[in-house]
């Protein structure tokens, strides 16, 4: 494990965040507070930091309907993505995205996105620019298992091999997409296989360890950097949660959602972090206190603030 | 009469025609054990098993050309869309295949296929989860376009579509999903083109369709309080359009109001308009005023998705204007 | 002055805001050392190289969807659909994605994406390579809508479309890449939403766009000899329209006819009229006429597009029958 | 070589009969007789008719934009076929197709395409439809190396091989999509290899030669009637001309035309099948001199054939 501490406890401290927001979502929606619908990423943390460590504040990602984790992976502030999902002027997007419409270029984030599988050309064509204008950066690609199965994902795999583009697909296999148990929709049992079809590298790794995860990506990152092409990297994992919140869940054996709970991704990251004297337990507390008060802030935040002007409803549209 | 639900109306409009007839069958996401992302398809799978209620994988544009190609030989599709918002993606097989194929090929082989789809906003869905395309399809031959507002409607309307040869868009309007309505228990079919006059009036013609419409009728009672009586029109399908209806309308009262959900520029509400411009222009003592959402994607925050989409209010002002108050 | 095809000053306008702007980008197939379908990209690979002339696959959404990532990060890109009828491919990628993420997002990117795509019928080329969708697109808030009639045009709007922070869809007409008309040798750009007056008259407006200018052009000559003076509108954008235009013609007429190659339903057409009649119904004296394809899709026998496709002749009964003569 | 004597001699006909097709159509087109575009079939002829040989009447193919051969190699009559070129009202589709919208379901022909890629889900549905019938018909969709880099091929390669549905996916590879060479937008060799992406078969042939071509398309024809669901069979192959007749074709070597051409398809099936007894050359001539009478009665036909009347433009729009 040759990772610098600093990345190790900044991966602790993101997958502490998605958990902490996720968690604080999935209340607050229960209670009512939360317009229109979410869809949460409890369980999948791991995938999404082990994705976006390895990448440069400029590097591009774009995500999913499940866009939290990986926006606070990418370095997204609690505070104004919990505005944007109370629907207010002071979100990421002055209220006008929401839950599924999360964008911050500033940090590369290309948006979380409402349709299946249209972030994978977008990022693609982030990747394309990045090459044309030369700049080093790099696009990750987040996407799930039922997007593998989209025209998108092929279309867009075999243009970024075809031009070596600087970009790495994260398929998030989490075995469903919403009741859909992807064996009944499927042959095969690793969409991984799929790179073969592209003629690029293609990995599977355990999504829900955060180090397999990062150390994966950034192989395939700094390939892509290098100039050497896309890389496919699966990772498997599972969502706690119903597809998206208020649905009742009667489509998933309890004992696999049990047990998938038990692999959970960051009490064995705590461990190891500990056992192998990266940190204490306390200065994980330390970070753990932090990221609770933090997230604490942010729904005061979003609480506070107001609700966009009528009048800016048509403000955006044109340039 | 027993009153069922929308959604309800439509799952019992499937199972009948599915019992009537064993070549219509169901494609979709989610349809199977799930019952669909609405509830319409609930009990089909346990009823007529996976061989005709087929859950496909997320693959909009391969399933949907599926369709075409079994409706093609023999096969009466019913394909289920979660949500309207993609079927840009689609678009390719439904409007240069499937409504094409039978003229292109001379009339040699039928196209009984049908889409069922959800269109529409007020959810805070935002901008990918809030469209309404019917104006798309209505602008391509080949292609018939229902749009029912009520319980009723929709289990009529929906068995006539299954029984029609030719392609036929179905856009349910979630806000209506769970609404209730007088559906009999005895089999019945609603023809395509007969719009349905909601409400008789004298003063202003307003024609709409879907969700709308339960909005204009809303508005009509309190214009009717204000002195105005109002004739509401309800189109069903807005391909065919039933020209006759709006035009006798229009020809009584002398004004006319469109009032549609979604954008204004080459839709529903122009073609309703240009319709009375050419064939009732001389009977018209008013503007034609259309009622629309402003020219925005439809926006998550509560507070402007209410200023984007339109108000039962712009409805309301939009009679007086053509009347002159 | 310079006489150029509308191809050539196509190709022109390309290579002069390549020059300018760095980030001026192009992909689509065919479009490298070919040159494209057209004719448009020739000689363009060779000066500026693979890096910024990209040939892409058959793969419209992934190409297309690859434009959008493309322009929210620094790049112009200016994407040839080798026909427009397989826009139907992309759809999603420019209706959900670049037509809306600039809204979605509150304004924190830019999409400065440009679609090419060749248009229309008259050339026995069949159902699905004769479409014109340019009433799709301006139906949907945030796309621009350009169908240039000219070479002088077609140059000096995609230069504008190219600088636009809009996404452009950028519609040429398949019968006027080989027609000849004046391009000055000097930098000049076209404002989007002005219609250009191609003729002056004062008995009647034709408002049309695209190739139907061309034969407007030709029937006005026929009704000045029977003493019937036509005022010709030019759109040249169809989004945004120059409604003011449109308006003061109207205003002046007395009398409109909407020429557009392609069908009637929720179309540019229809926009137009009911822009009129919301607008200016109390100047008309006349009902509104539109001269539009037959409700099927193009055929490819020479004798069956004819009859589906409008002729001069329809045009020039329509200025009659508006003018009740 | 276990074939029956009258399939081999129908094999031989039907690429005879394409080649004289086509070579027509050259002809005619040059000197103006035909309206719209073509794109030509020559050099491909023992695609068509290897994989339309193991077929029934009643089995469905999907066509392409180069279409012609398809059609004839199902059994389409070249007096309707060029009658539809000519936009008579006598042709398969009355004149409203032309070349690339030929159809006549009566033998399975579910229609030349004039987008690329697009008959490869109708086929699959027609393959969906003789499954949900019971019917035990197969579905052959032919689709070429350019439509084989469309998201439509990935949706529907995966849906069939999902519910094993019983359609042969024939890959015309012939190095170009248009004046585009295949390896400079893909950088796979053999498309054959995506069928692992899809957990089916995936088999590489000889496309220039009918036998082998008949064999891997019987075997999988075969194997889809019996259910175990659909194969991938790309056929190696060379268009001779340009890719619509009228093109200048500036972007293939020379000498790689000439030498496919020299690969022609049908000499060295008829040696074979005079060395091996068959027939002799005499029986071969026969057929070779009906075929050209046929061709020569088609183009008579299709020229004294009535244009369609203009009232009738308006028909078939609607059932
Ligand atoms: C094009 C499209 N089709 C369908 C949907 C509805 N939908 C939303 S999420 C989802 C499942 C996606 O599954 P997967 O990609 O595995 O992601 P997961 O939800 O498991 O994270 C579906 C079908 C959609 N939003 N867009
Ligand atoms: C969706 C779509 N994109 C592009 C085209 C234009 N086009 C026609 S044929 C062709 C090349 C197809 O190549 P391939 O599939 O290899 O078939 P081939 O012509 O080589 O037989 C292209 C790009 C089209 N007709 N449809
Ligand atoms: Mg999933
Ligand atoms: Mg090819």
């Amino acid at each position: 494990m040759n990772i610098p501490r600093e990345k190790l406890l900044m991966m602790y401290e993101r997958m502490l965040k998605i958990r902490e927001f996720e968690d604080r979502v999935r209340v607050l929606f229960a209670e009512g507070e939360l317009p229109g619908f979410v869809h949460l990423y409890l369980g999948e943390e791991a995938v999404a930091v082990g994705a976006c460590a390895p990448l440069n504040d400029d590097d591009y990602i774009t995500s999913t309907h499940r866009g939290h984790g990986h926006i606070i992976a990418k370095g997204g502030e609690l505070d104004r993505m919990m505005a944007e999902l109370y629907g207010r002027a002071t979100g990421y997007n002055k209220g006008k995205g929401g839950s599924m419409h999360i964008a911050y270029p500033k940090l590369g984030i290309l948006g979380a996105n409402g349709i299946v599988s249209a972030g994978i050309p977008i990022a693609t064509g982030a990747a394309m620019s990045a090459k044309v204008r030369k700049s080093g950066q790099v696009a990750v690609c987040f996407f799930g298992d039922g997007a593998s199965n989209e025209g998108t994902f092929h279309e867009s795999l075999n243009i970024a091999s075809a031009y070596s583009l600087p970009i790495v697909y994260v398929c998030e296999n989490n075995l469903y997409a919403v009741s859909t148990r992807q064996s009944r929709v499927r042959k095969i049992e690793d969409i991984a296989d799929r790179s073969i079809g592209y003629g690029m590298p293609g990995v599977v790794v355990d999504g829900n360890d955060v180090v397999a995860v990062f150390e994966a990506c950034k192989e395939a990152v700094d390939r892509a950097r290098s100039g050497a092409g896309p890389t496919l990297v699966e990772c498997k994992t599972y969502r706690w949660r119903a597809h998206f919140e208020g649905e009742v869940d009667t489509y998933r054996p309890p004992e696999e959602v049990e047990a998938w709970i038990k692999r959970e991704p960051i009490a064995p990251y705590e461990k190891l972090l500990v056992q192998q004297g990266i940190a204490s337990e306390a200065e994980l507390k330390a970070i753990k206190d932090a990221v609770i008060k933090e997230m604490e802030e942010a729904v005061e935040f979003a609480r506070k603030s107001p609700f966009p002007a009528p009048e800016t409803a048509l403000e955006d549209v044109w340039a | 009469m027993r009153q069922l639900f929308y959604n309800q109306a439509l799952g019992e409009a499937l199972a009948e025609e599915m019992r009537r007839d064993k070549t219509v069958t169901l494609w979709g996401i989610d349809i199977g054990p799930y019952g669909g992302a609405n509830g319409v398809t609930k009990g089909l799978w346990e009823e007529f098993g996976e061989a005709r209620v087929i859950d496909t994988p997320v693959a909009e544009l391969g399933y949907v050309g599926m369709g075409v190609g079994a409706a093609a030989t023999g096969i009466r599709p019913v394909i289920e869309l979660q949500f309207s918002d993609w079927i840009t993606l689609p678009m390719e097989m439904i409007v240069n295949q499937a409504a094409k194929m039978r003229y292109m090929f001379g009339g040699i082989l039928e196209m009984p296929l049908v889409i069922r789809a959800p269109i529409g906003g007020y959810l805070n869905a935002g901008a990918q989860h809030s469209n309404s395309f019917e104006s798309w399809f209505a602008f391509v031959p080949g292609i018939k376009v229902v749009v029912p507002s009520t319980p009723y409607d929709a289990k009529g309307l929906l068995k006539t579509a299954i029984r029609d040869n030719n392609t036929v868009i179905f856009f349910e309007h979630k806000k209506l999903y769970g609404i209730k309505g007088e559906v009999p228990e005895e089999e019945y079919t609603i023809p395509f083109g007969e719009a349905a006059i909601r409400r008789e009036g004298k003063d202003v013609t307003i024609v709409t369709y879907a969700y709308q419409t339960l909005r204009t009728l809303s508005v009509a009672e309190k214009l009717a309080k204000a002195g105005i009586d109002a004739e509401v029109i309800d189109l069903r399908t807005v391909k065919p359009m039933d020209e006759t209806r709006i035009l006798e309308s229009v020809k009584k009262t002398h004004h006319l109001v469109v009032a549609q959900e979604i954008w204004k520029t080459c839709s529903v509400s122009s073609e309703v308009a240009a319709l009375v411009a050419e064939q009732a222009l001389d009977y018209l003592d008013g503007p034609i005023v259309r009622v629309t959402a402003k020219e925005a994607p439809v926006p998550f925050s509560p507070s402007l998705e209410e200023e984007v989409l339109p108000k039962e209010q712009d409805i309301y002002d939009a009679v007086l204007k053509t009347l002159g108050r």
